[in-house]
């Protein structure tokens, strides 16, 4: 590590502009190659290279004293050009993004049997990464909507892939909130621009006040970003968008875009626009995000889809992302580690979730939560990472979960904000309840007419998620790792410290 | 300057219009077609702003080939609708 | 002036498609509503470069070709997808 | 909530509500607009001051494919990603469409003139782009339209899915990485051109990226037409 020292940050920084080029490459090379097998092992071998470049900068943000890397492109500095920029807490991000592409890339290599779905499937899928990753280095407003409508234009079309009736609907359904989200975010981009004059993230940051317009439009993106994260009465179009598509998309969806358009709207309140935003705002949004969790785990627990449950329970879940809100206004320093610990597990536990769920699916052709008793005989691993995932999501320790909750805890007592920890502590009781029903019944030995018949290669595919499961645990037991890096961040980031 | 302004005011009421019109009118085909009129009016409002690349892109992407499309995709689905009417002239009945 | 009179304009054509988006059903009139929106967003970048005429700030238009081109891609896509449903989901569409 | 299929009263009031709140809001939105002064006009003089470095004279081609050329990339892999997703419900032979449109002699005559003169019109555009208003999405738009005008005279279309298709769609992205690349190894930063050869690197992009557009914008219109069968003709 003391190596690491030397290096000139103006160096470290060439990587930044390599995660968009990377997978953009990739992407124009899975289009235009036939053979699956070789687009398959490039695309396992990018996503370690990718994972490679995300670790060096981590490693590089934390030997720095978490220096801010910033990068015009171009040679074209802020007001003209477009920059990108990284602190701790993105990278922190970005990190958690390479980790869970590559994991389910390698799982999607064994998930998708139809040679033409494959070939639909690879460039798509590195279209969504080039989106993921200018997301969260992105410096930029107007290159934010840009990269929002790719995101969401290939979420959709990963939702379609294969074509059946149901897929197109919620498709369409997720295009159009997803069309219309962004449009509501471009609105808001463009009133800044009338008032400011200005794009860039970090001169905003400095010049932003707490007028009438910014207000306005800090309205209205976050209207968009609320929507297109899915916050409770605006969820209603993620049930359907996550249940029917194929397991690798479903889990990028919940671990990955959801946390796109959020890490959005976090940065905006409490870093670029930040004196445009109130306590009261910040408790409405709360308080949504309380009934959210309520909702969605009551509907979790009655629906009968094992991916409708794990659908709901996303519901549930984004909503403690928005709890994140009022805590964070009332203190800021102690919430962002929780915020980053809250993304990075939920994000693990849920895609690890959704694979172990895509391929008790395909395996027993169904997903009838009634019909799955005596699952975990035939199909240990999957039943083994769905546990796993589930503890980090109730919130157990010892398990990343159980430290995002700890630390919410902490700061609703030192705000004094006490009311939401009712919420936290119910919230996770649900969450146990509908898991363990899944759970209790896949160890009940089943009645024979709903036998399933299982081979024994059915869970070759599961190592990712394996992995991921376990490093829910894994950043549960070392809690210093990812507060580390957002302490070190803190000291000189402009996140959640300035004004 | 003033016969300008003039012209301005009669453009954004146009405008107005136009889009009132094409978005809640009831037929599907008027909507479209207020659509495209609406396209080559917002062009004549780039011109007045001085934006002369975004008025010769509005008017080929944004009104003529969007209006393509939108034409396009009610053709197919009008021919369709037809289609599944004489196949199940039973349902129709019912309805 | 003009910048103002644009500007009021192009927050009317947002807020007519905000209301068309949300009150009507039927995927033309969505999508329509969509492009209004857009265009009303469009109208509002265009005017904020019209307080300077003798110095127009050409990153909006910029801006805007973009967001002409990124839009006839939605459309496209939204079009494409609304027309591989079945057809007893749009029976509302001819009404 | 968005397909609200309820009664008519209940529905009325739905209508009502958000009609008056949306008011409300645009309401707030414009007065808040006409009480803010006019933003300072910095970039104008930026881009002034740089243009000569940029390799082009026209301001919003130098926005578009120098000072803001990440943007523009991006919106080229937007169109990409369209292309993708609409290749699969493309029906490979378009051609046969006869039901649908008839052969029309004088509109054939009419497009026979019309293609080439679209076309030389496209390419003005584009070579026009950097003094004056103009570039690639202009013609782009330009041939998609003259692709169009020959779809509906009836002239044939090949198939769309093969590798030569399918590198027209990606060529715009190609292009701009090789440019990428090779310019980074002039200058080694990311999407800084040399500026001796700014101006035709540019030209370069452009010239790719109307094609892509071109193809991906015709397909959209291909795909969302569809190949309406001739069941549909025989049934009416």
């Amino acid at each position: 590590m003391t190596n690491l020292i030397d290096i000139p940050l103006a160096t470290a920084s060439q990587i930044l502009p390599l995660h968009i080029l990377l997978p953009l490459l990739l992407a124009i090379i899975c289009f235009l190659v036939k053979s699956s097998s070789i687009v398959k092992w490039l695309s396992i071998a990018t996503g370690i290279l990718h994972l490679l470049f995300a670790l060096v900068l981590v490693s590089l943000a934390v030997s720095q004293n978490g220096a801010v890397f910033t990068y015009s492109i171009g040679g074209w500095d802020a007001p003209l050009g477009i920059s990108l920029i990284l602190n701790a807490f993105s990278a922190i991000v970005l990190l958690m993004t390479a980790t869970i592409s590559l994991a389910i890339t390698i799982y999607s290599g064994h998930y998708f049997k139809d040679v033409e779905q494959a070939r639909r499937f690879w460039p798509l899928w590195w279209l969504l990464n080039t989106a993921l990753c200018g997301i969260f280095l992105s410096g930029d407003l107007f290159n934010l909507y840009v990269m929002l409508e790719l995101m969401g234009l290939s979420g959709v079309s990963l939702i379609a892939i294969n074509k059946s009736q149901s897929a197109i609907k919620a498709a369409y359904q997720y295009l159009l909130v997803g069309l219309f989200g962004s449009l509501l975010f471009l609105f808001g981009v463009a009133l800044i621009y009338r008032e400011y004059g200005l794009l860039d993230l970090s001169m905003l940051a400095a010049t932003a006040q707490g007028s009438l317009l910014t207000k306005c439009a800090l309205g209205f993106m976050s209207l968009g970003l609320i929507l297109k994260t899915a916050l409770y009465p605006l969820h209603f179009w993620l049930p359907d968008a996550h249940a029917s598509a194929p397991a690798p998309v479903s889990a990028a969806l919940s671990a990955l875009v959801l946390k796109g358009t959020f890490y959005i709207l976090f940065m905006l309140w409490f870093s670029v626009l930040t004196p445009a935003t109130t306590f009261l705002g910040a408790s409405i949004i709360g308080a949504f995000g309380a009934i959210a969790i309520l909702w969605g785990s009551v509907k979790a627990f009655t629906t009968d889809k094992l991916k409708l449950l794990v659908a709901y329970s996303t519901v549930a879940q984004v909503g403690y992302l928005f709890i994140l809100f009022p805590l964070m206004y009332q203190y800021p320093t102690k919430t962002l580690g929780a915020a980053a610990y809250f993304i990075v597990a939920h994000a693990c536990a849920k895609a690890a979730m959704f694979m172990a769920v895509g391929n008790i699916q395909r395996v027993a052709g169904h997903d009838d939560i009634k019909r799955l008793s005596g699952i975990a005989s035939h199909m240990p691993l999957s039943i083994f990472i769905f546990a796993i995932a589930g503890v980090s999501l109730m919130g157990l320790p010892p398990s990343g979960g159980f430290i995002a909750k700890w630390i919410m805890f902490e700061s609703a007592l030192e705000t004094k904000q006490w009311w939401w920890i009712i919420f936290l502590v119910v919230g996770g009781l649900l969450s146990a309840s509908y898991l363990f029903r899944v759970l209790n019944l896949a160890f009940t030995t089943p009645t024979v007419e709903h036998q399933v018949h299982v081979s024994s290669s059915a869970e070759g595919g599961l190592l990712s998620a394996l992995v991921l499961a376990v490093i829910t645990i894994v950043i549960g037991l070392n809690a210093m790792w990812i507060l580390d890096i957002i302490d070190i961040g803190l000291v000189t980031s402009t996140l959640g410290t300035d004004k | 300057m003033w016969i300008n302004l003039m012209f301005d005011c009669l453009l954004v009421v146009l405008i107005l219009v136009l889009a009132t019109g094409a978005l809640f009118s009831t037929n599907v085909f008027t909507g479209i077609v207020l659509f495209i009129s609406l396209g080559l009016a917002v062009t004549i409002a780039w011109i007045r702003l001085n934006a002369i690349d975004v008025a010769i892109a509005e008017v080929t992407i944004g009104a003529g080939l969007t209006g393509a499309l939108f034409l396009g995709a009610w053709k197919r689905l009008e021919i369709k609708k037809r289609l599944q009417n004489s196949i199940n002239i039973t349902e129709t009945k019912n309805d | 002036m003009q910048a103002e009179l644009y500007s009021v304009c192009g927050v009317i054509l947002f807020a007519l498609g905000l209301i068309a988006f949300l009150v009507k059903s039927g995927v033309f009139h969505k999508v329509l509503a969509l492009n209004v929106m857009g265009i009303g967003v469009f109208m509002l970048l265009l005017a904020t470069s019209a307080f300077y005429p003798n110095a127009i700030d050409p990153l909006t238009h910029g801006m805007v070709l973009t967001g002409i081109v990124v839009a006839v891609a939605g459309s496209a896509l939204a079009l494409n997808l609304a027309t591989q449903i079945d057809l007893p989901l749009q029976s509302d569409e001819m009404k | 909530m968005i397909n609200a299929h309820d009664s008519t009263s209940l529905k009325n009031r739905y209508v009502f509500i958000i009609i008056m709140a949306i008011s409300m809001l645009a309401g707030c939105v414009i007065y808040a607009l006409l009480q803010t002064p006019a933003p300072q006009n910095i970039m104008y003089d930026l881009v002034q001051a740089n243009i000569q470095q940029s390799g082009v004279t026209n301001p919003v081609t130098a926005i578009l494919l120098n000072f803001r050329a990440y943007d523009t990339l991006l919106e080229f892999a937007v169109f990409f990603c369209v292309s993708i997703a609409s290749l699969p419900y493309l029906d490979a032979g378009v051609s046969d469409s006869s039901d649908l449109e008839t052969q029309d002699a004088p509109l054939f005559s009419l497009v026979k003139v019309l293609a080439p003169l679209t076309i030389l019109l496209a390419g003005y555009m584009l070579w026009v782009g950097s003094f004056k208003p103009g570039g690639a999405f202009q013609a782009g738009a330009l041939l998609a339209g003259c692709g169009l005008l020959l779809t509906l005279s009836n002239v044939g279309v090949t198939r769309m899915n093969g590798f030569w298709w399918r590198s027209i769609f990606s060529m715009s992205l190609i292009f701009f990485i090789l440019v990428i690349g090779f310019s980074y190894l002039h200058s080694h930063t990311f999407l800084m051109y040399p500026t001796t050869l700014s101006g035709r690197l540019i030209l370069f992009v452009e010239f790719a990226a109307t094609f892509s557009i071109a193809a991906t914008l015709y397909l959209c219109y291909l795909s969302v037409r569809g190949k309406v069968s001739q069941g549909a003709h025989r049934a009416s």
